[in-house]
């Protein structure tokens, strides 16, 4: 049965990485210019670096969901246009690591 | 009745005596005198077929040795006719 | 009496000169083959080849059983037949490289000798009789001689294009003798008999036909005027 | 759960992991030489892209195997997931599939009859030599294990320990293979950009998208097997994090190294190759 | 590095290929003197020890594997027998021509055992026949390959249709003789008027 | 004295004698000379064998042989004979744009 | 080493006399894929080699004559039957014989042609499988001395010997001279350079498979 979710995952990354490039030339027509931190993209990164680091912490919905929304979200903040969505997922994995470590217990 | 062994190491000295001569002798450079000197070989090999008693590979290799230089021949006449160098 | 025609083991002479043997054909083996390596011209190399068959022969033959000599007796005619097509190839290519200079048909020889004309067509008989009577590679080869000397002797030039197919044609047709043999041993081991000779015959007119065509191919190299 | 479910989804899950890793590898390519380089899914986009353009056959091709061979090529790596991933099944059919790749990408390249594809073709032969480091690891890991099976293996290796601890050189031996295997590496000579895409250049359309197919199969089943049959039973996301690795070390050495002339390659593999045979079987012995 | 890489290129001309392989097999063969070899005495299709057979008198020496013809089988030492069904009837048997040689002298063993039947034939023939099967198509398919070639390229047909060869390669001789001719004239002027052009510049 | 001259001593030195004087000796006519010698040891070596058949046939097959090295001799010489005579420039030259003809007919 | 351990368990034998057949996945896969592959050669046809030349808009195209074709195609078929058939064969001295058959109909495949550098690698391959008949039949030869047999299920089981080592090493040189692997390649990588597709495809194909079912054979008398 696991094989079926990693392929769910994937299928579900793939399409959140297009559906981000779509996104992404939506709103930059033009070639490429450093911007700021686009706050949309952040979102999606923190929540989906998050639930994929964090799936654990809750025991209400099956951790199968909820991976499979992580990868949407990475998806959609990896699959950025060339340059755009670097900081985002940099900024999503740092908070979703900081979270995992003080909730694993790692640390104690 | 008489020493088989003794035939075997004629066999044999004949062999490396006729592969040693087609591949070092005198005058080898040219082909047709390295085609004969293989039949010395070939007459030490036949020994040691004819005392370990496999005379039908005996047979056999005297009818294809004829054969074989026949090619070889050939070959040579041939190619020395086109003025190959090689 | 019966039971000690074939013994148990290999006698002891066999097993005795087994590393003499051995140790020779290695000899052998390694004199060829640094020739070969020291050698640069083709032609010298092609010869130096049928040494190294020489002692592919020996060490196969050392081992000294049945086995070992059915083993060498196709390996012969094999190596007799690449030998064969080696050549031809080498004969082509340097056509093909000098193109211009060379002519298809060989020089033509002017050859009296007494042999040539008296001698032949009774060995040739006597040999293809023999080898008749002898069948399998070992006839075919005899048989092939003859052909091949006949052949060579007589003055067949010209010999038309469909003879060479034919001859073709009864060795593969020969072969297929001899698969169907093969193939009745297994499936009709009663008829054992029959396939024996199915497979004696169509492996001599095989090797036989085949060598045959060796003469065809030299008749006009030593065909006389 | 069903066989042929479970068939299906594995060679779905290698044909899209395998994808992404290789726009992965592409990234990193890319990044190493200081260019921003196409999303990760570009791989993928270019493979479905290819399904759904015209196909044309050239004239001068040697048509039913024009064809046919990139249906062969899909079929074996099919099969491959099915011996691999699926059945954990005999290493050397595996390698007899490695076999039949490496004619495919022979007659891939010669029966178009462009030049280029020639080239390829010819090359192909050479590099045929780049699959002795295969014979020889799987022999080298024969002797050791015993089996040839790659459950076999990881029961083996679920007792002694991975097997790269115990077989560095071996290891080592595959990994030139799969820098061999990789694209832009400095061996892929039947890739080189001179040849335009090599074996590749005239299959256009289904044709194309069908190799590319195979392509991103075969990466992920070749780094499948590599993680597998030397780190031993590791978890999902043991594998992610591993290919991952592979793929941006792989990354770096193709972006730094220029492509080595085809006798150079071919010898520079075989050299590793005899190094490290002798090397393994020596502290096998000892 | 750069002397690795030239040898490497030398391994790239078909040529040397032969010598390489030769040289690394002869080495190889060499070492075959530092292990230790022996036969192993268990081995199948046992044969007699030479010149036993003929020095006990037997008919058809050296290939005596006893049986009679079509009454009793001869001894085969098969690997596996029990493929066989027949094993070691065509060891015994003989043609009646062979049989008929048998009474004659004991000196004709060798051709006696060669015609169908004999210990050969039943290897080569049947327990180990998918060997010979293969032997004749190797066979085979040299002689078509050597006469493929012969037709097409060594061999000249042409010639044979015309009988009066001598004449056509003198007429041939000559027209060929004349164009050189020409051709040469020819040369000679273009030289000629290159050598003016140049002595009136 | 005399007990050394028996069938097997014979042939021994028939044998070697041949192969000595094939190697030594450098014309190949003197060769094949010493050819028929060495295999009149090898038919005398087969008699002592007491294998009367293929004694037989090696009578029958080894003046066989002579003939063929004898009839290679003399077209070999004849080849080189001829390559000695008549390659002067203009022959070879006529004889090249006669074979070019025959080449391109042929070569079909 | 038992055979059950490399190439699956032992769906089913042939048994020939001496010569057993015998059949595991990887022969199956591997006996199915050239059938596969010889049937494609039978019905194809080939290529025409097309290059520009230079100094002109004129294109070179070389392509496979009639005749050439036929003899070159039946080869070809040739060569992929003797290949299934090294797949599956379950005796040495029987490999060796499909090898030396696969040699001689590889040279066969290319002498046909016409360019004169394809001519001479062919020929200096033709020496090599010539040399090869030393080394494969002596190998062969010397593992029978060494054992007292040559089917793979006796050997199998028969613990490995010094002169079975070296009677194997040998025969390894010989399969690799005769499959072209490196340090080898050149005499037949340069045979490629000929027109002809499908035909010089089962050249490759067949060395390849020679040397996968090598190697099985290796690991299991050793």
């Amino acid at each position: 049965m696991e094989e079926l979710y990693i392929m769910i995952y994937i299928i579900v990354f793939i399409v959140g990485s297009i559906a981000g490039l779509l996104l992404s030339y939506k709103k930059h027509m033009e070639p490429y210019i450093i911007s700021e931190i686009d706050v949309l993209t952040l979102v999606f990164s923190i929540v989906g670096w998050f639930l994929l680091f964090n799936h654990g912490l809750n025991h209400f919905i099956s951790s199968e969901i909820l991976l499979t929304i992580a990868f949407f979200c990475i998806g959609l903040a990896i699959g950025r246009r060339p340059g755009y969505g670097r900081k985002e997922t940099a900024i999503g994995i740092l908070i979703a690591g900081i979270v995992w470590i003080l909730t694993s217990g790692v640390l104690f | 009745m008489f020493n088989l062994a003794l035939w075997v190491y004629v066999g044999l000295a004949l062999a490396i005596f006729g592969s040693l001569a087609t591949v070092w002798g005198p005058g080898v450079k040219d082909p047709v005198i390295r085609t004969i000197n293989t039949e010395v070989a070939s007459v030490g090999v036949s020994l040691i077929l004819l005392t370990y008693n496999s005379t039908l590979a005996l047979l056999t290799l005297i009818a294809t040795t004829i054969i074989v230089t026949l090619i070889l021949f050939r070959a040579i006449s041939r190619l020395e006719e086109i003025g190959a160098d090689v | 009496m019966v039971a000690s025609i074939v013994p148990q083991f290999v006698p002891a002479f066999y097993s005795s000169m087994y590393t003499t043997a051995l140790y020779g054909g290695l000899i052998v083996a390694f004199i060829g083959l640094i020739g070969i390596a020291m050698e640069k011209r083709d032609i010298q190399v092609l010869i130096l080849t049928d040494i190294v068959g020489l002692a592919m022969l020996i060490v196969v033959a050392a081992v000294g059983t049945d086995l070992s000599e059915a083993l060498i007796l196709p390996g012969l005619v094999v190596e007799l037949a690449e030998i064969m097509a080696i050549s031809e190839i080498l004969i082509s290519r340097e056509m093909r490289k000098k193109d211009v200079h060379t002519s298809f048909a060989p020089m033509p020889l002017n050859i009296d000798m007494e042999i040539m004309t008296t001698a032949p067509n009774f060995i040739a008989l006597l040999l293809i009789g023999y080898g008749v009577f002898l069948s399998g590679f070992t006839g075919g080869a005899v048989a092939g001689g003859g052909i091949v000397i006949y052949v060579l002797s007589r003055k067949v030039r010209g010999l038309p294009i469909v003879v060479l197919d034919g001859v073709g044609a009864i060795s593969g047709i020969s072969w297929c003798l001899w698969i169907i043999g093969f193939l009745f041993f297994f499936i009709l081991p009663q008829y054992w008999l029959l396939s024996l000779f199915l497979a004696a015959l169509g492996l001599l007119l095989k090797v036989a036909s085949k060598i045959g065509l060796i003469g065809i191919l030299m008749r006009e190299e030593y065909g006389r005027k | 759960m069903n066989l042929m479910a479970q068939i299906l989804i594995n060679v779905i899950i290698a044909f899209l992991a395998g994808s992404l890793l290789l726009g992965f590898h592409r990234k990193v390519m890319a990044r190493v030489q200081l260019r921003p380089g196409p999303p990760i899914i570009q791989y993928l986009l270019h493979s479905l892209k290819f399904f759904f353009k015209e196909t044309t056959f050239p004239k001068t091709a040697s048509i039913p195997f024009y064809i046919s061979i990139t249906v062969i090529l899909a079929g074996i790596w099919v099969t491959g997931v099915i011996v691999g991933p699926v059945a954990k099944g005999s290493l050397m059919i595996l390698f007899g599939i490695y076999a039949i790749h490496k004619i495919v990408e022979h007659n891939a390249g010669s029966s178009s009859g462009s030049p280029y594809g020639k080239v390829s073709c010819v090359r192909a032969v050479f590099s045929a030599a780049g699959e002795l480091p295969l014979f020889a690891v799987i022999a080298v890991i024969f002797i050791l294990t015993g089996t040839m099976d790659i459950s076999g293996i990881i029961a083996y290796q679920s007792i002694h320990g991975p097997l790269i601890f115990q077989l560095p050189l071996a290891a080592l031996m595959f990994f030139t293979l799969i820098v061999t295997k990789s694209p832009y590496s400095p061996f892929a000579i039947t890739k080189g950009k001179e040849i335009i895409s090599g074996f590749e250049t005239e299959h256009f359309g289904m044709l194309r998208g069908y190799i590319m197919f195979s392509e991103s199969i075969a990466w992920y089943i070749l780094l499948w097997i590599f993680l597998t049959i030397f780190f031993g039973p590791i978890s999902v996301v043991g594998y992610v994090i591993g290919m991952i690795v592979i793929c941006i070390i792989t990354g770096f050495i193709n972006a730094t190294t220029p492509m080595l002339n085809p006798n150079h390659s071919v010898m520079a593999q075989i050299s590793i190759a005899v190094i490290c045979t002798v090397g393994s079987i020596i502290m096998i012995i000892i | 590095m750069p002397k690795i890489a030239k040898l490497w290129n030398k391994l790239a001309d078909p040529k040397n290929i032969p010598r390489l392989f030769a040289l690394i097999l002869g080495l190889l063969l060499i070492a075959g003197f530092l292990i230790p070899v022996g036969l192993n005495t268990d081995q199948i299709y046992t044969r007699p020890a030479p010149q036993s057979q003929m020095d006990a008198g037997l008919a058809i020496a050296p290939y005596d594997r006893g049986g009679e013809i079509l009454e009793s089988p001869g001894i085969t030492e098969a690997q596996y027998p029990e493929n066989s069904q027949n094993l070691g009837w065509i060891n015994s048997y003989m043609t009646p021509i062979a049989d008929m040689l048998k009474g004659i002298s004991p000196y004709f063993g060798t051709s006696i055992c060669a015609s169908p039947g004999g210990v050969i034939d039943e290897i080569l023939y049947y327990t180990r026949g998918f060997d010979t099967i293969l032997e004749s198509s190797i066979l085979m398919m040299a002689f078509i390959i050597a006469s493929w070639l012969a037709i097409n390229f060594t061999m000249d047909r042409k010639e044979e249709k015309g009988k009066g060869d001598i004449e056509e390669d003198v007429k041939r001789a000559i027209a060929s003789s004349d164009r050189i001719a020409s051709e040469v004239e020819m040369s000679n002027r273009k030289a000629r008027e290159k050598q003016a052009k140049k002595e009136f510049r | 004295m005399l007990e050394f001259i028996d069938l097997t001593t014979i042939s021994i030195a028939l044998m070697i004698i041949g192969a000595i004087g094939v190697v030594l000796l450098k014309k190949p006519l003197d060769k094949v000379i010493m050819v028929s010698v060495l295999e009149a040891g090898l038919f005398l070596a087969i008699v002592s064998f007491r294998y009367l058949d293929v004694a037989f046939l090696t009578a029958v097959l080894d003046p066989l042989s002579i003939i063929v090295f004898l009839l290679a001799l003399i077209k070999i010489n004849q080849v080189r004979k001829s390559q000695l005579n008549d390659y002067s420039t203009v022959l070879k030259m006529l004889k090249s744009t006669e074979n070019s003809e025959k080449n391109s007919e042929g070569g079909k | 080493m038992l055979i059950e351990n490399l190439g699956g368990n032992v769906m089913g034998t042939i048994p020939l006399g001496d010569i057993v057949l015998y059949l595991n996945p990887l022969h199956i896969f591997l006996f199915v894929t050239i059938l596969v592959f010889t049937a494609l050669i039978a019905i194809s046809r080939t290529e025409t080699q097309v290059e520009s030349m230079f100094g002109s808009l004129d294109e070179n195209k070389v392509s496979v004559g009639k005749k050439e074709f036929k003899q070159r195609r039946f080869l070809s078929v040739i060569c992929g039957i003797a290949t299934a058939g090294a797949m599956i064969t379950g005796d040495l001295f029987n490999f060796t014989l499909f090898m030396a058959l696969i040699g001689i109909v590889n040279i066969g495949i290319v002498s046909a042609v016409k360019q004169v550098d394809v001519l001479n690698s062919a020929y200096q391959y033709g020496l090599i499988a010539m040399m090869c008949g030393l080394p494969l039949f002596g190998g062969a030869a010397m593992i029978l001395a060494a054992t007292g047999t040559l089917s793979l299920f006796e050997l199998a089981s028969i613990p490995a010997s010094p002169m079975m080592i070296f009677g194997a090493l040998v025969m390894l040189i010989g399969v690799c001279g005769e499959s072209g692997i490196a340090p080898f390649f050149a005499s037949k990588a340069e045979m490629f350079r000929t027109p002809g597709s499908p035909f010089i495809l089962i050249i490759h194909l067949s060395s390849l498979f020679i040397i996968v079912r090598f190697v099985e054979i290796l690991l299991t008398i050793l």
